[in-house]
Parts: structure tokens; C-alpha cells; sequence
């Protein structure tokens, strides 16, 4: 059973999304590891670290994103999580923004893969199987 | 220990001395209360909130309202001027940013230096408390109609400080419901505290003789949340705040999508917030109602969601709510353009304005929905004065403790978060899984009953699945989420 | 002299072939009645009109539609394909231009060939007639579900003939509600006798088994018209129709504005068409209902005509009309694009489909409103049956002639035109002037009350200025027209 | 009192705009000679010379006003009627156009005035003013 850590960054409050792809994600033979609403960077790597994880999926809904996702590829590295795959979703920046040039901006800090607002999860379940193998 | 009690003006005025250290903008000098009062007095009736909710509710005309704010100040002006002109709001807001929500000033200020360097907001609102009174007071001098503060915050007593002495008379909030649905743990007791605090400010300014309108947060987490529980939340902030003196008091509701329900959840809404403000003695508080327009998660496509903005305008019309709160039809993609954020006023406008001589005609079936919200709220209330023995503060405090009220989809650990709500056969708002919830079994059968009917009619039993599909619906194009075949795991 | 019969079949063909004479298209192998039949019957169900339409009303879904059309057949199937794809259509509309509609064919080719020369479409429609059957077909192979054509033809028999062979399994129109609106001069004997040809070639159509749907034009001048007028034409319409064979009938009702008043109006519309057609011997017509969003000026804001849009299809959802013609942002300027009317779709979309769950509950007040309705529209039918003696057909064109039945706001000299319409202090439509209306005394002492409380209200007397006022109003953003100080002439 | 001729050119049968024409311009003391919808240019023409009137005011909502109102200054001149004053307005072309293009198209036509849609009529009676003199 492969494990990842999902949860929602900086200052963000947004639960409702957060609930529903630990349900649907745990429906789908993943290992859940929710650290919730309003975690910082260093929640996310310690929990990654802690449980082993292959993957986290960070969620953004507010609009701070950009700035909280800062480095968070460089922190991980630096934690020993260098292959560790990045998701990033949600309403990631502020404002309806050309959403090819928000992925392009994210994908550069880092990120694998970068989801525009209301993507649906069973999408990153199958990315997930493609990325870390069935 | 928590008490509903009004502050003594003693100690309220020695927590003011060090809540006014939290940020430098707290020394300036507007914040002397006597300057700020010597301000207030020179608002004009129509930039007063409280005033002008009580010629709306006179007239019997929903006025509308958006959400709005960005980082940089002067671009912060323009967005209000543009909202009040192209958009024809009644009221204005400020929407705060989450950085000031949390209290994190510095992260705020590092924001706007970042978004001066970029040349784009990226704060989600304005940060209030690093441009303080004199910044506010710019915003307030460059629009013609009432301003209110709108943001989330736990903790906003530097915030109202800083508001109301710039001369903006209306302030969002409550220790509830600005700490269940935007906090993690941060403790119950603390909120309401903070709150009793901006409301005692309040108090203070109503003995000098200015109205300042103060509104309870309605929609909680604005995600399948039943009108008993928003409705309950929504008096007991409301005699809160009346016990530290506020005189005029919005209580607000986010629509559910059944118009029957939702026209009675707003004619309750205003009944009973009346009815428990008279019978705890509170008799002289004005009171007016807000609904908010469809609060859970919107479709992508704009025109979709402009006919979202448009039923939502409807229901508040023919439900006679005092104000509405709009939303654009970039809900779903981000922070709206100015140009977005008009669009959606001005299509809720016309609505209203068309609508304004028309009421939902009184029937057996709105009259059943509204009495078993009455039922419900009632046993609400009782259970949780029950429980405080008499004092409402220490009640809800313990209350949500154990359940006995409880938030769905709430991220505080302060909150139960046992029950379950799904929509019935018709779109109403229903109780799925009850938790520790004050309800009597025969409330509880009648949730029962109309969720077997649902899933009876879907072919399924009645379970979570019902609840998260209800989640998505909306922003798929349907109220009652239909089951979805999904693949099992790998 | 007119009757209300069916036309023998032989005199039928000598009429079709004189009538496949008017213009070349007429001479098409595929207008072989057999031929067309043939192609009728391979018409799949989900691309009959007749058949979706009982699909829908047995759901209680309310369907869209819009209207749209442009020159060129290239264009035209581009557009409809845009619409079924992107506006999520329902149904699908040819609408067809004003040349055709007056039979000027000529000036209608003249209109291909310079909109082909400028590249865009200097025609309001889609020249049916000058395409043929050939063409028609096209546009039928082209989408996936119904096609209906809308017009305004005074005499649509040849189009009417080419739509149908072509597999369009709709056809709007009616000798009184595409005369009355749509022409100076045309005798109403004329007309009617052209839609029975029509309607006979659906009942011959019928006796082969083959289901098409007819559709009387609703809203007439869709300017301020009381419910129980057109209500009244839609009956006898729908009777006329039956007579000749019709068995799939869809009355419809243009948005007044009092949502109560509309949707007693949608519920009498279906429980009178039912009860007039079973009492006069055809129980076996299958009838719906059509809800026309707001069909007067419209706000030239494009934000505020979706608000409008949102407005009418909330109502049309919770009155359960089976469809909806919906209208687009941009209305007061002109023909939409194709992306603006997709916008006018999605937003109905939604709207019918959140509520499609949801019906407007009876209460006293509505039930009020339809009982007047419902006096009115019998005390109409009795009088047209009674000046008819007993003949529809007869009756009608004698009680148009003599003002028993009168319709505001119409360019025709059949017209009485003596009536005149003015809204009361809720928005409903009533009654200034009845010229001679067959109304009895006790109806209209009903409306001169409600415009006297009206009057009072506003401070001025009962008058054409209310009416002039409610005119504009709602392209202004109101329901009800406010006394506009105008200064007095030179 | 200044007599105008008001109507609706072409095929087009929208009626409600100009009962209320007439009815303002009577209020302002107009003579208002009304042919009614469904009126072509000879309609216009003749009225204007039977009752001796200074100004047209062509209605056309339906969207065939660019083809309906084609060589109408022509006629009108051809008639005698050199100096009349023409004014369009209603609903002139079909669909959504810039206004600025639309009126330099009706311009060059030979119209002295041409209006946008939902003009306030109150707004032409200023003009006719002007252009007629009081
Ligand atoms: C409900 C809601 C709230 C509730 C939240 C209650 C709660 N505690 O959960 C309340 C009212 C409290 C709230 C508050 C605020 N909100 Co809010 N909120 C919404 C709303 C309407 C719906 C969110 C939701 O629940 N959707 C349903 C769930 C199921 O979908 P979801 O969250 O999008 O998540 C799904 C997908 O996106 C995806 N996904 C999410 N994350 C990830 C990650 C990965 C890796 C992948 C693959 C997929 C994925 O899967 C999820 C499950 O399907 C959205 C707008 C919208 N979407 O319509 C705004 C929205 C997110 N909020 C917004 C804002 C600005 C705020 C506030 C700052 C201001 C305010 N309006 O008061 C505060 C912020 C408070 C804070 N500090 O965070 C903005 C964000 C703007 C931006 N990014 O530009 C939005 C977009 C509205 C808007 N257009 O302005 N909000
Ligand atoms: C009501 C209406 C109808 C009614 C008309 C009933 C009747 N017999 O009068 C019905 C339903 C029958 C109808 C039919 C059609 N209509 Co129609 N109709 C309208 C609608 C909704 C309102 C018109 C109205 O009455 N307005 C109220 C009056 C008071 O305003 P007004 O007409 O604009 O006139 C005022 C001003 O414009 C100005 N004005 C007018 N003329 C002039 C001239 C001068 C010189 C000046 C100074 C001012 C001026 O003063 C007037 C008084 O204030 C308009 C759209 C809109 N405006 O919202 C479409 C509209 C005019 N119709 C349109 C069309 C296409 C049609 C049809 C071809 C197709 C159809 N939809 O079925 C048929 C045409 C039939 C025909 N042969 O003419 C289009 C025209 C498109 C275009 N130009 O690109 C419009 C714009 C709708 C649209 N967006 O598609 N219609």
C-alpha cells in the first residue's frame, strides 16, 4: 500500500476539499496520512518523513499558494525527501489566471504536477499510479 | 471561567492598552477614543450601515453586497469606487486577508511588499491593520456608502479598533463563527472573549449615541450546513453581542438550494433572533437579516454561474432578506476581476429591485418547514443554556465540546465533527448522522424519514456516499448529488 | 365562410399542389408525401420533438430552447451545433427571417446572396423555404436532437411543408398568434385557414403514425399582456389544431413578472388547454406548456440581462413548464452571437436542473390568482363560442373584430386594440381599459381595484401613464413603472 | 406646431416602440403623422409630402434596417423632398455591432441622425429642436 500525505497549506482554513480526497484516495487502496488544514511546510515533510510516504499533495485553495509553496521542493531536499513526488491543487494563485502559465510557474519550484481549481481527484489517482508504480 | 457578561469599562479599557501594542499602526493617534467618536458622529447617514439596514428593512428591499479586497491600498480604493459605481452595490466591504485573519501582521506586510514588486495582489484581501486608521480612513473617504469589515479573523480586536474609529460601521464576525469554520485549535473560550471585546467596543460607541451594525458570520463553513444549526449559532453570537450593548445586529444565512427551506430559514431566522433577543431582554436591538448566495463549491463555467448568482438573488427577494451577499462568476476559478465581481451585483440587483414589491406567499408547506426549524433551533438553544446552566458563553463553550451543537465540515478541533448533513428527495438540508446533537427522537425521525425516501427513490441506502455526492452536485449542475460509479481501488 | 373543421384530404392535396407552386424549392421529389413519411419515420425518439417532450413533462424537467438563425445554411448548422454543444440546448430552433415570414422569397434570396457578398448575416433568420427540403435536411443530419421552426408567418404553408419533410418534428405558430402580432392587414379568416392547412398536415402526418408537435405562439406582443388573453388564444389555437388532427400540443405563457401570477398562469395554462380540449371531444392530445423568458425591452446592461434570465427560469422551473425559450445578454442590441446565446442557455440550464426537484407550493394566494385566471379565460371562450355560435373558428375572427377579445400592443387592424394593460402594486398585470372585452362586471371591479390600490400607492391617478411607465420599466430595472417626470411639450 | 412622420420600415412589425414615439412626441407638441409598422419607403415619402412634414423618424428593430433604408435619401430627394430631415433608430442591424461604425454606415446613407438601441426618445426631441429650430 503505497503512502501519501495530503493536507492544506499556510494560513488556509479550506476543509471541505481536504475530506473528500482522503475519502476517495483511501477508497482507492491508498495509505492516507491527512495532516489537515492550515499546515506549513515542515508539517508536510515531517509527516512524509514519519510515515514514509512517496508523494505529497499539497491543497491551496485560498489564494496565498504561491507564496506559502515557496521552496518547498529545496526543503524537502534538504529534509532527505529528494525523490519525494510534489502535487500541488486547488485555486493555487489569486485571481482566474491563465491556468498554462500558473503550471509552468509551479512546475518550476518544483512541483510534478500542478492541478487547475476543481480538478477532480480520481484524476491524481490515476497520475499517482503512473508516478510511483502500481 | 467564560461568562456573558458586559465587560466592565475598566478592564476593557486596560485590554485595549495592550491590544493597541500589536502593531505599530495601533499608536496612532485616531485610536483616542474620543477622536474616534468625535469621527463616528460625523458619518453621514447614508455611509451608516446600521442606519441605512433599517430604511432597507422599512422598505422592504433586499440590498446587496459583494466581497472584495486586494493588498495594495490605492488599488484598494479603485475597487471599491468601481464596485459602487459600475456595480451599484448598497453596502461596500473590505475582505481581509488571511495573513491579518491569523494575526501574522509581518507575513501581511511581506505580502504587500511582494505585491508592490509584482504589480499584483497577492494577498486574498486588504490588510487592515498594517494601513490602520489613517488608511482606512482613506477608503472611507472615497466611496459614498457604509463599509464593513468582512474577513474570518479569531482574534480581531487591533482589526475593529482600528475600523470603526476610520469611520467604517459595520464588522463581521463572532466568536463562533469566526473560529469553527477559520480555525484549527484555537480555543472557544478565547474566540468569544475576542469578541466580546469588538462588541463591548461597540456597546461603548452605542452609549455615545452611534449605531454600529455588527453581523454574525451565517454560513459557517457554507457547506451543506443545516439552517437549526447556523440559525442557533447565529442567535447566541447575536445575544452575546447584545449583552455588551451592540443595538443593531444582521444575523445571515447561506443559501441551501431549497427554495422552500431556505424561504423559511430566513423568516425564522428573523423571528426567532427577535424572539430569544426579547425574552433574554435584549428587546431594543434592531434586527435584519443577510442571506449569502450559494456558499459550497460553484460550477466552472461563468454563465452557469451566473444563473447560480440568479436563483440565489430570487430566493432573497421573495425571502425578504435585508441584504445579500453576491457572489461573481469567477467563484470557482479565484478572486474575482473588479469587472467579474460588478457582473454578479448587478445581475442580483436587477432581481431584487424587479422582485422588491413581491413576497413568497405563506403555505402548509412553508409553514411545516419553518417549524421544524423552530423545533430544532428551540432544542438547540435549551441544551445549550441547559448545559451552561443559564450562562449561554460557558454553554456553547461545552456544548460544542460534546457535540451537543455541531459544524459539518468544520477544520476546528474545538468542533465534533460527528454529524453528517444530505439533501432529502427534494433539496432540503437533512441530518444524516446526529452525533451528540440536541435532538429529540422525534426530530431525528423526521430526518430519517425524508433521507429513506431519498435513497428509497435512488435505489441506495442512506450513507456518507449520499453526503459527498451532495458535496460535488452543485458545481456539476444538479442540487441532489446523483450516486456517481466510481472504479474501487487498484 | 371559416369553419372549425378538418379540411377534407382531397381538398387538401388540390391546395398543397398550388401551394408548392410559390417558389421553386416547392418542387423538391423529397415533398412525395410518401417520401416524407418514410423520412419522418426514421426520425430516432430522442430527435422527435413530440416524443422528447412527453419524456420531459413525465420527469418534470423543465427543457431550453432558444431562438436562433442566420443566412447562410453554412452558418446556420455551425450555430446549431454551437448551441446543442456549448448552450447545452434541449431543443433546437430554426429561426426564420422576416422576408420569409412575409412569403417575399425573392427579397429573402437577395438577402443570401449579399450576406454571402459581406460575409456576415444581413437576414434575422435562416431562409428556410429558399433552402428547400434539401437544405432543411441538412441542418436535420446535422444535430442530435429536435428541430423545431419558429417564425411569425401569416401563411407558413409552404414552409411549413418543406420543415416537416425535412424531419423538423415542430412547428410554432397559429392563425390568430402568428397574425395578430405579426401583420397589418392580413384577415384573420386568411390565417386561420393557412395554420389549418398546417395543422392538417400534421394530422395527416398523425393518421400515419408519426408524432409532431405543434406549438401556438404564447406571449403574442409579449408586451404586458394579462394572462388570461393569451391563455385564451392558446386554447383556442390548441382546439383548431385538434380539429384538424394535432395530437401533441404545447401551449405557452410569456413571463409577466409577479412570479405568483406566473406561475398560476403556467398551471392554468396546462389544467384549462386539458380541460377545453377533453370537453370539446380530443382527450386524446397530449399537451404541454412553454415558459418565454421576459419577453418585453430589456436592460441594455448584459449583466442585468442575465439576472433577468435567472429571474424567468427560476420561475419557469418551480410553475414546471415542460420548456423554456430562453433569451440571451445581449437582447436590447440585437440578434445574439452564438457565444451570448449560449450563455443565456447555460444559465437557464442550471437553474432548471438545480430545481428540478422543486415545484412552488400551493398556497391561498396562488390559488387566488388562478381562479382569476381561470373566470377570465372561461368568460372569453364562452363569449367566442357564443358570437361563433358554437364554431371556434368563426368565433374568433367575429370577437377579434368586435373587441370581445383584444390584444395590447398589437400592430394589427383586426385588432381591436382598445384594450389596455397596467400593472398593480405587487407587478401582477391587470386590466386599465376593456374596450369590450367580455369580461362581467365583478372581473372588472376586481382589476379596477387593484390598480386604485396601485394608484393611491404612487400618489397619482389610475391612467395610460401607468401603462407607458410599465412599458419601460423593467429595461430601467423595475418591475412596475415609476411616474417618470417628463417636462411638458415646447 | 412642426409635423414629423414616425413609422416602421420594412417587414418589421415591432409596434410597442413606436406607439410610445407617437405618444411622446404628441406630449411635446409635435403633429405626428404615424404610418404605422410594416411601412416601406414610399409610405414615408408620400406622408411626409401629403402633410407637408419637416422630419422622418425611421423605426427599424428586426435587423433588415441596413437593407430597408438603402438609397432612402435618394428617394427622398428624387421626391422633392431635398431638405427633409432623416432620423433612424431602433434596433438598425443585426446583432450586436459597434455603434461608432454602425452610424458612419447610416451617415453615409444620406441619415442626419441615427440612434442606438433603447434610446430615450426624449433625446430626439432635443434634436428635432435643434435641427428644426424652435
Ligand atoms: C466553501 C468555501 C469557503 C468556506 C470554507 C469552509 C471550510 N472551512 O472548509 C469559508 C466560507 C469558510 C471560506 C473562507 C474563505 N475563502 Co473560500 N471558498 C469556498 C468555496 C465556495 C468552495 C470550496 C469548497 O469547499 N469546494 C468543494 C470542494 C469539494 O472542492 P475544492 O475545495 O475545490 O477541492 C477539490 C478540488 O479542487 C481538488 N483539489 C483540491 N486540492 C487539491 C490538491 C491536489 C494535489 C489535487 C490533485 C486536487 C486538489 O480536489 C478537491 C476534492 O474534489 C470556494 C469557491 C468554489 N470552489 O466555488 C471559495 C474559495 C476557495 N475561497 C476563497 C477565499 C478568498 C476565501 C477567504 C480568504 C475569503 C472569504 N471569502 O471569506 C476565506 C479564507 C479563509 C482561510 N483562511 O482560508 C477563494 C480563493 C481565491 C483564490 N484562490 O483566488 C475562493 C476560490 C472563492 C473566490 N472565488 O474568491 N471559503
Ligand atoms: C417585444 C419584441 C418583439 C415582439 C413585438 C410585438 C409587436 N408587434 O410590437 C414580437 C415577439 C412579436 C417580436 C418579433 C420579432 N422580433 Co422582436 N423584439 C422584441 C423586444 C424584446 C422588445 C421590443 C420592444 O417592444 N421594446 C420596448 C420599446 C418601448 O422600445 P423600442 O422598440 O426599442 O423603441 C424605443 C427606442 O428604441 C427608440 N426608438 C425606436 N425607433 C426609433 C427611431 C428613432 C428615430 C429614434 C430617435 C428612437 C427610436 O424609442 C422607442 C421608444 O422608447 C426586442 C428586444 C429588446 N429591446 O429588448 C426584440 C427585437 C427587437 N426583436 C428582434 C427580432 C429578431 C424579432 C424577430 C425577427 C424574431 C423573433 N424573435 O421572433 C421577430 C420579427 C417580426 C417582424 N417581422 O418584425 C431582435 C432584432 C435583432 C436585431 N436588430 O439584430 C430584437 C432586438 C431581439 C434580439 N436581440 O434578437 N419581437
Amino acid at each position: 500500500m503505497k503512502t501519501v500525505v495530503i493536507g492544506v497549506i499556510g494560513a488556509d482554513v479550506h476543509a471541505v476539499g481536504n475530506k473528500i480526497i482522503e475519502h476517495v484516495l483511501t477508497e482507492h487502496g491508498f495509505n492516507v496520512v491527512n495532516i489537515g488544514v492550515l499546515s506549513n511546510q515542515e508539517d508536510f515533510i515531517n509527516a512524509a518523513i514519519e510515515t514514509d510516504a512517496e508523494a505529497i499533495l499539497v491543497s491551496s485553495l485560498y489564494g496565498h499558494g504561491e507564496i506559502d509553496c515557496k521552496y518547498m521542493r529545496e526543503n524537502c531536499e534538504e529534509a532527505g525527501l529528494g525523490k519525494i513526488k510534489l502535487y500541488v491543487g486547488g485555486n493555487i494563485v489569486v485571481g482566474k489566471q491563465d491556468f498554462k502559465e500558473v503550471e509552468a510557474r509551479f512546475k518550476k519550484m518544483g512541483f510534478d504536477r500542478v492541478y487547475p481549481p476543481g480538478t477532480d481527484i480520481e484524476d491524481a489517482v490515476k497520475h499517482l499510479r503512473e508516478d510511483l508504480g502500481e | 471561567m467564560i461568562e456573558n457578561k458586559k465587560i466592565p469599562w475598566e478592564k476593557f479599557l486596560e485590554k485595549r492598552a495592550r491590544i493597541l501594542t500589536q502593531w505599530e499602526t495601533g499608536k496612532s493617534p485616531l485610536l483616542d477614543l474620543d477622536k474616534a467618536v468625535e469621527h463616528l458622529r460625523s458619518v453621514p447617514d447614508h455611509k451608516n450601515f446600521a442606519k441605512k439596514l433599517r430604511k432597507a428593512k422599512a422598505e422592504g428591499i433586499t440590498m446587496i453586497q459583494p466581497r472584495a479586497g486586494v493588498a495594495l491600498i490605492d488599488e484598494h480604493i479603485k475597487l471599491m469606487q468601481y464596485l459602487e459605481k459600475e456595480g451599484e452595490a448598497d453596502f461596500l466591504p473590505s475582505t481581509i486577508d488571511s495573513y491579518t485573519r491569523q494575526n501574522r501582521y509581518q507575513h501581511a506586510q511581506d505580502g504587500i511588499k511582494e505585491s508592490e514588486r509584482v504589480g499584483r495582489s497577492l494577498l486574498n484581501g486588504f490588510p487592515a491593520v498594517n494601513y490602520g486608521v489613517e488608511g482606512c480612513k482613506r477608503v472611507y473617504d472615497s466611496v459614498h456608502v457604509p463599509l464593513q469589515a468582512r474577513h474570518g479573523t479569531p482574534d480581531a480586536r487591533l482589526l475593529t479598533e482600528i475600523i470603526h474609529a476610520a469611520g467604517w460601521t459595520s464588522n463581521e464576525g463572532g466568536g463562533i463563527s469566526y473560529n469553527i469554520p477559520y480555525a484549527k485549535n484555537i480555543g472557544l473560550e478565547d474566540t468569544i472573549r475576542y469578541w466580546q471585546y469588538c462588541d463591548r467596543l461597540v456597546g461603548y460607541y452605542a452609549e455615545q449615541g452611534i449605531e454600529i451594525n455588527r453581523e454574525p458570520y451565517g454560513p459557517l463553513t457554507g457547506t451543506l450546513v443545516p439552517p437549526s444549526i447556523s440559525h442557533t449559532v447565529a442567535i447566541i453570537e447575536a445575544l452575546l453581542a447584545a449583552e455588551q450593548g451592540v443595538k443593531n445586529i444582521t444575523v445571515g444565512y447561506g443559501q441551501g438550494g431549497n427554495i422552500v427551506q431556505d424561504i423559511a430559514a430566513l423568516q425564522t431566522l428573523d423571528e426567532l433572533t427577535n424572539y430569544y433577543l426579547k425574552l433574554f431582554g435584549y428587546g431594543d436591538v434592531f434586527v435584519t437579516t443577510v442571506f449569502h448566495q450559494w456558499m459550497g463549491g460553484f460550477p466552472a463555467d461563468e454563465a452557469k454561474s451566473m444563473g447560480v448568482i440568479g436563483l440565489a438573488a430570487t430566493v432573497a427577494a421573495q425571502g425578504k432578506a435585508t441584504k445579500m451577499i453576491t457572489k461573481s462568476p469567477h467563484e470557482s476559478q479565484g478572486i474575482p476581476t473588479k469587472e467579474a465581481n460588478a457582473e454578479g451585483l448587478r445581475a442580483s440587483k436587477i432581481i431584487t429591485r424587479l422582485l422588491q414589491e413581491q413576497k413568497f406567499p405563506s403555505s402548509k408547506r412553508l409553514s411545516a418547514e419553518k417549524d421544524i426549524i423552530k423545533k430544532e433551533v428551540n432544542a438547540l438553544i435549551y441544551a445549550i443554556l441547559n448545559v451552561g446552566k443559564g450562562d449561554f458563553a460557558r454553554g456553547v463553550v461545552t456544548a460544542f465540546d460534546r457535540g451537543i451543537i455541531d459544524i459539518p465540515f468544520a477544520p476546528s478541533e474545538m468542533n465534533a465533527g460527528k454529524i453528517l448533513p444530505a439533501r432529502d428527495a427534494e433539496g432540503c438540508i437533512r441530518i444524516l448522522e446526529f452525533g451528540n446533537l440536541a435532538f429529540d427522537d422525534e426530530i431525528k425521525a423526521f430526518h430519517k424519514e425524508k433521507l429513506k425516501k431519498r435513497a428509497e427513490e435512488e435505489g441506495r441506502e442512506v450513507s456518507f456516499k449520499m453526503t459527498i455526492d451532495d458535496v460535488y452536485a452543485v458545481s456539476m449542475g444538479r442540487l441532489i448529488g446523483k450516486p456517481k460509479k466510481r472504479e474501487a481501488g487498484s
